[in-house]
Parts: structure tokens; sequence; C-alpha cells
């Protein structure tokens, strides 16, 4: 039973990891603001999800797994939503997405 | 390994710096000061220092770009180019730097056991930590009743800052709730994004409890007034920064700051006089109860009470006065 | 197993940390420190398991709260800055 | 493997003369703050690495281990990030009436207005 918690908890981290990579290549390699945050974000949350989620099998039942549930809760909250503020700065501020012409202050209505 | 992971964060944190003296825009520097912190908290917690990493991440990730954003609005984010001694200062930068890191050869070794600071006080504060306080935190042992002077110093250093700010700043802030200008644009804070209000709503009491949580916890876990003055104070500021100032000043009134600021400093010092009254030295908790131990409990409690009011009141107070400074 | 993850971690900041140096815009700054943000919050958590003290996981608790701050105050700065320079072409221009 | 053992006191001493390049070579009155806060980042640093001992872990007593960090520099450390921020604040508010009184941050502007 340690043996499975335990594949299952390196699978987890593996793919975490690799999450975690992914992210931080698409943050820098991508061409243009909303791509990158794009990839920064998804992968951001996909990453906490299973590097915390693989943690916690770890750490079995205790008080530590409380602490990381509360963690990938406000992970979970507080990423996306500085995303979204983000997102929506930038396009007020009159930041293009691609193509298509925005005019900035017609969005704030 | 982990000696790899630190130098991996060092080298992080040497070009950080460099790129934060380097940019002419100060906003891009503040906001590079931010990874910095980062960088730096995760340093500290690689080297066993888990409450200073607490006080770094407490600070630094909020307060301090607060801070410095709300001084850029009141000074202009632009660095005009030009240092006229560029050359001598890069030089004798250089000079000493070979020279220090050329002294760094007789040093210790990185957690070397018998290099000199581990030869005096510190080994006794462990030692003596369980007998004597009898609580597991032994940094907590030491801030709060060991060292309990020095912590009154620092005390005094923060409170005489909040007040030297007011006296600089003070001028624009309303000083009672009647007084707050009502919001004068309906965009007033962050109201059209509607989703980082609605979240930081929901997150301001959990960042209160936590407030809490590390205040009092101090004594078990990396934590105590310091720490919890600085949340506390993050989450009244993410609440100015959601609602707009005025709210705060509203559910927080300026008379109300000024009381902690003065207050937590004369809790701390009205324990050490009630040491002195009930017949021991200043600030020894000891005789604050029947028994000794439980005495320093008591004792600890409320002087890191103490601090945590008087952090929350100073970082509030020189948030406000930077705030209010700007619509004047 | 923590040190891959621990490596993949730090390898992914000093990606950040590029993307906060080249820019361009203010926004991919802004990106990127608060990517670190959620990173440090990952590499602590993983640390603090590392070292086998994971009482230690109320620093990546820490972080996980307030980080969010930074970017606020950021962007209510930025929208400030915005408000005023209309003002000032509208009554200036 | 030596060596390791000193690129903590080596990147403290680039950071702490990055810092102070910044405190005498900008002009920028805020400038000159942040390089401050960075030149005391790096005694934070020194006193935090000198506190650490092999093989021990953070001074927060637990059963069972017997080495422990030394708990003297983080509490010294812990208060001055405190006083750090709190001063750093009375720094810029200084810079802030400066700038309402001069008009400007800038040292060579200050100084120019100062001899008129």
């Amino acid at each position: 039973m340690a043996m499975v918690i335990d594949i299952l908890s390196w699978i987890l981290l593996t793919a975490g990891g690799v999450f975690v990579f992914i992210g931080g290549l698409g943050a820098l390699r991508m061409p243009n603001l909303y791509t990158r945050m794009h990839a920064a974000s998804l992968t951001d949350t996909m990453a906490a999800v299973l590097i915390i989620g693989g943690i916690m099998l770890q750490a079995g039942l205790s008080l530590a797994t409380i602490k990381l549930a509360a963690i990938l809760l406000f992970l979970l909250l507080t990423s996306p939503t500085a995303s979204n503020a983000l997102a929506s700065a930038a396009i007020l501020s009159g930041l293009q997405p691609k193509e298509g012409k925005v005019e900035p202050r017609e969005q704030q209505e | 390994m982990i000696i790899l992971f630190s130098v991996f964060l060092l080298a992080l944190l040497v070009i950080t710096a460099l790129a934060i003296v380097r940019s002419e825009s100060l906003f891009t520097a503040v906001i590079l000061s931010g990874i910095f912190s980062l960088l730096m908290a995760a340093n500290f917690f690689l080297l066993d220092a888990a409450d200073v990493a607490l006080t770094e991440a407490a600070i630094g990730a909020g307060i301090s770009t607060v801070l410095f954003l709300g001084a850029l609005a009141l000074t202009g984010e632009q660095e005009r180019s030009g240092s006229t001694s560029r050359l001598l200062a890069l030089g004798v930068v250089t000079v000493t730097t070979l020279i220090v890191i050329y002294a760094t050869f007789d040093k210790p070794r990185l957690g070397d056991p018998d290099a000199p600071v581990h030869q005096h006080v510190g080994p006794w504060y462990l030692e003596k930590t369980p007998e004597l306080i009898d609580i597991p935190n032994a940094v907590t042992a030491v801030l709060a009743s060991f060292r309990g002077y020095d912590t009154l110093g620092e005390v005094f250093v923060v409170f005489t800052a909040g007040i030297g700010v007011l006296f600089l700043l003070s001028a624009g802030i309303a000083r009672r709730p009647e007084d707050v200008p009502p919001a004068d644009k309906p965009g007033q804070g962050l109201r059209h994004y509607l989703v980082p209000r609605v979240v930081g709503r929901m997150l301001i009491p959990f960042i209160f409890l936590f407030g809490l949580y590390v205040q009092f916890h101090g004594d078990y876990g990396p934590g105590g007034g310091f720490q919890a003055g600085a949340i506390v104070a993050a989450a009244v500021i993410l609440y100015a920064l959601l609602e707009g100032e005025g709210e705060a000043l509203r559910a927080l009134p300026m008379h109300v700051l000024k009381w902690l600021v003065a207050g937590g400093a004369l809790l701390y010092g009205a324990v050490g006089v009630a040491g002195m009254l009930l017949g021991s030295n200043f600030l020894d908790y000891s005789v604050l109860a029947s028994d000794p131990i439980a005495g320093q409990h008591i004792g600890i409690i409320l002087i890191e009470l103490g601090v945590g009011i008087t952090v929350t009141g100073v970082l509030l107070c020189v948030f406000h006065a930077f705030a209010a400074r700007g619509k004047v | 197993m923590y040190y891959a993850v621990t490596i993949a971690t730090l390898i992914t900041m000093a990606l950040a940390l590029v993307r906060a140096l080249l820019g361009p815009s203010i926004y991919d700054r802004l990106l990127a420190a608060n990517m670190f943000g959620t990173k440090t919050v990952l590499l602590l958590s993983v640390i603090a398991f590392l070292y086998g003290r994971p009482d230690f996981l109320d620093l990546a608790l820490v972080y996980a709260l307030i980080n969010f701050i930074g970017v606020i105050a950021v962007l209510e700065f930025i929208r400030d800055r915005e408000d005023t320079s209309d003002t000032e072409t509208r009554t200036g221009g | 493997m030596e060596l390791l053992g000193l690129v903590y006191y080596w990147a403290f001493a680039i950071l702490l003369m990055i810092g102070f390049y910044a405190v005498i070579a900008k002009r920028n009155l805020v400038k000159k703050l942040i390089g401050l806060s960075i030149f005391q980042a790096a005694v934070f640093l020194l006193y935090i690495t000198m506190g650490k001992v092999e093989g021990g872990t953070a001074p927060i007593l637990q059963d069972g281990v017997s080495l422990y960090s030394n708990p003297l520099p983080q509490v010294l450390i812990l208060t001055a990030i405190v006083v750090g921020i709190s001063t750093t604040a009375l720094g810029l508010g200084i810079v802030v009436r400066i700038k309402e009184e001069y008009g400007s941050i800038e040292e060579g502007e200050i100084q120019e207005r100062d001899r008129q």
C-alpha cells in the first residue's frame, strides 16, 4: 500500500515538475504578453495541483496535509485572479492582443 | 545537493541586484526588488533561518513594494541618466569587492561547527531555553526573553521611524472617520476590476486569521510579533487597495492607529516595569506568575503582543501617510 | 524525487527572471514577478519536506496569501498614473 | 567543494558592493534608497550565513534532534528586517518632502537649487 502511494506521489511530482518547466519555457519563449500569460497561468495552476498533491500523499494524514491543502486553495484563488487583473489592466492600457483595434476607453465601460 | 541549489539561488540574487541597479525606470526596479526579496527569503530558508525567512516574506511580499510605489507616485518614476563620477565609483566598488572577497578566505567554511560564532552565547541559549523558558522556538525565547532589552530598543526604533514619517507627511490624513472625504468618483479603488475585489475580500479574513496564528503560535513554530504585525498590516493594506484608501481609514481610523503605535510600545515597557514592581529586574518575566516558567510564558506572550501592535500601527500609519499625500 | 521537482522549479525561476529582465512591457515584468511568487511557494513547500520539517510550511502559506498584494498594488499604481495623465491631457490640451 | 562553502560570503561581498555602488554613483534619491536596501539585505545574508551549522536544523527545538543552527544571528536579523523597512519608509518620507520643496529628487538639481 505504501508502495502504491509512493509511486503515485512520484508520478504526480514528476508531472508537476514537467508542468512547471513548460510554464517557464512558455513564459520565456512565447511571442507576446497574452500568449506568455496563457502558458504561465495555465501551467501554474496545474503544476501547483500536481506538486502539492504529490507532497500531500507523502505527508499522509497530518497537520502538514491541512496546511498544504490551505496553500493549494489560496494559490488556486490568487494566482488566476492576479492573471485576470493583469490581463484586464493590460487590455485597458491599450496593449493589443494580436490584431484588430480596441479603443482603450471603450473597454472600460 | 542543497548547497548547489543555494549557489544557483545566490547567482539569481546577484543578477537581480545588478538589474535593479542598472534599470533606468524606478518602477521596474521596484518590481525587481519584489523578486529580490523572494530570492532572499528562499535563501534564508535554505540556511535554516525559518523565522527570518517568514519575516522577509511578510515584509517583502507586499509592504515594501507598496511603500516604494507610494513614494514613486509622489516623486516620479523615471531616473534621469548620467551619474557623474561613474568610473571612480566603479573603481572604488571593484577594489573593495576584491578586498572583501580576499578577506573571506580566512573566514570559517559555511556550517563549520567550530566557528567562533558558535562558541559563545549561542549554544548557551539553545541549552537553557528548554530549562528556563520551556518553549520550542529558541529564536522567540532569545528575542523576547534573553535579549528582551534589544527587542525593546528595536521596537522603539520602529516607533520612532513611524513618528518621523507622521511628522513629515501626515498633513493630508483625515484624523477622524467623519473627516474622510467621500469617494470622489465611483472608480475609487479597484472597482472596475471585479474579480480581484471579490477574491480579495474573501482572502482578507484569512490573512487576518493567519496573522493571529503567527502571532500566538510564535512560541512553537516560526512566527512572533514582528511577522504577525506585518501580516495584519498587509491585510489592511489589501483592503485599502481594493476598496479605496478612505474606506480603510473609516474602518481603522487614524486616531486608533496612533493609539496602536504608542500602545504596543507602552505594553512592552509596562511588562518590564511590572517585573520591577514585583521585586525583580526590568524585563524579568519570571516573577509575573508564581511559577517562573509560567511567568516567562506570560511575559513572552504579552511583549510579543506589544511588538505586533506597534509594528501593525507603524506600517499602517506610514502607508496612510504616503497614500493621503498624493491626494493633497 | 523532491530533488527533481526542486531543480525544475529553480530552472523555471531562472526563466521567469529572464522574462522579468527582458520585459518588454511592464506587464511582462509583473507577470514574471507573479510567476516567481507561485514558484517560490512550490519551492518552499518542497524544501520543507526535503528538510523533513513540515512545520515550516507556514512560510509558503504566507506567500500564497499575500504575494497577490504586490500585483494588486502595482496595478493600482498603473491605473492611478493613467488617470492623472488623462486629466493632464484633458486640462492641458 | 571546499570553496563552495565560501560562495555565500562572495555573494555577500558582491551584493554589498552593488548596493554601495547604487548609493554612491546614482544621483536619484529613491534609487539610492533601493541601493541601501540591497546593501542591508547583503548584511542580513552574512549574518544568517554565519549562523548556519552543518547538519543542523532551524533552532525550533524538536525531540530527537540535537544539532541546531545558532539562534542569535537570526534574532538580530529578524528584528533588523522590520527596523529596516521602517527606516526605509522614513527615508522615503524625507525624499517625498524634498521633492515637494525642490521639485526634483536628482542630487545635481537639488544642489543647483541650493546654490541659487
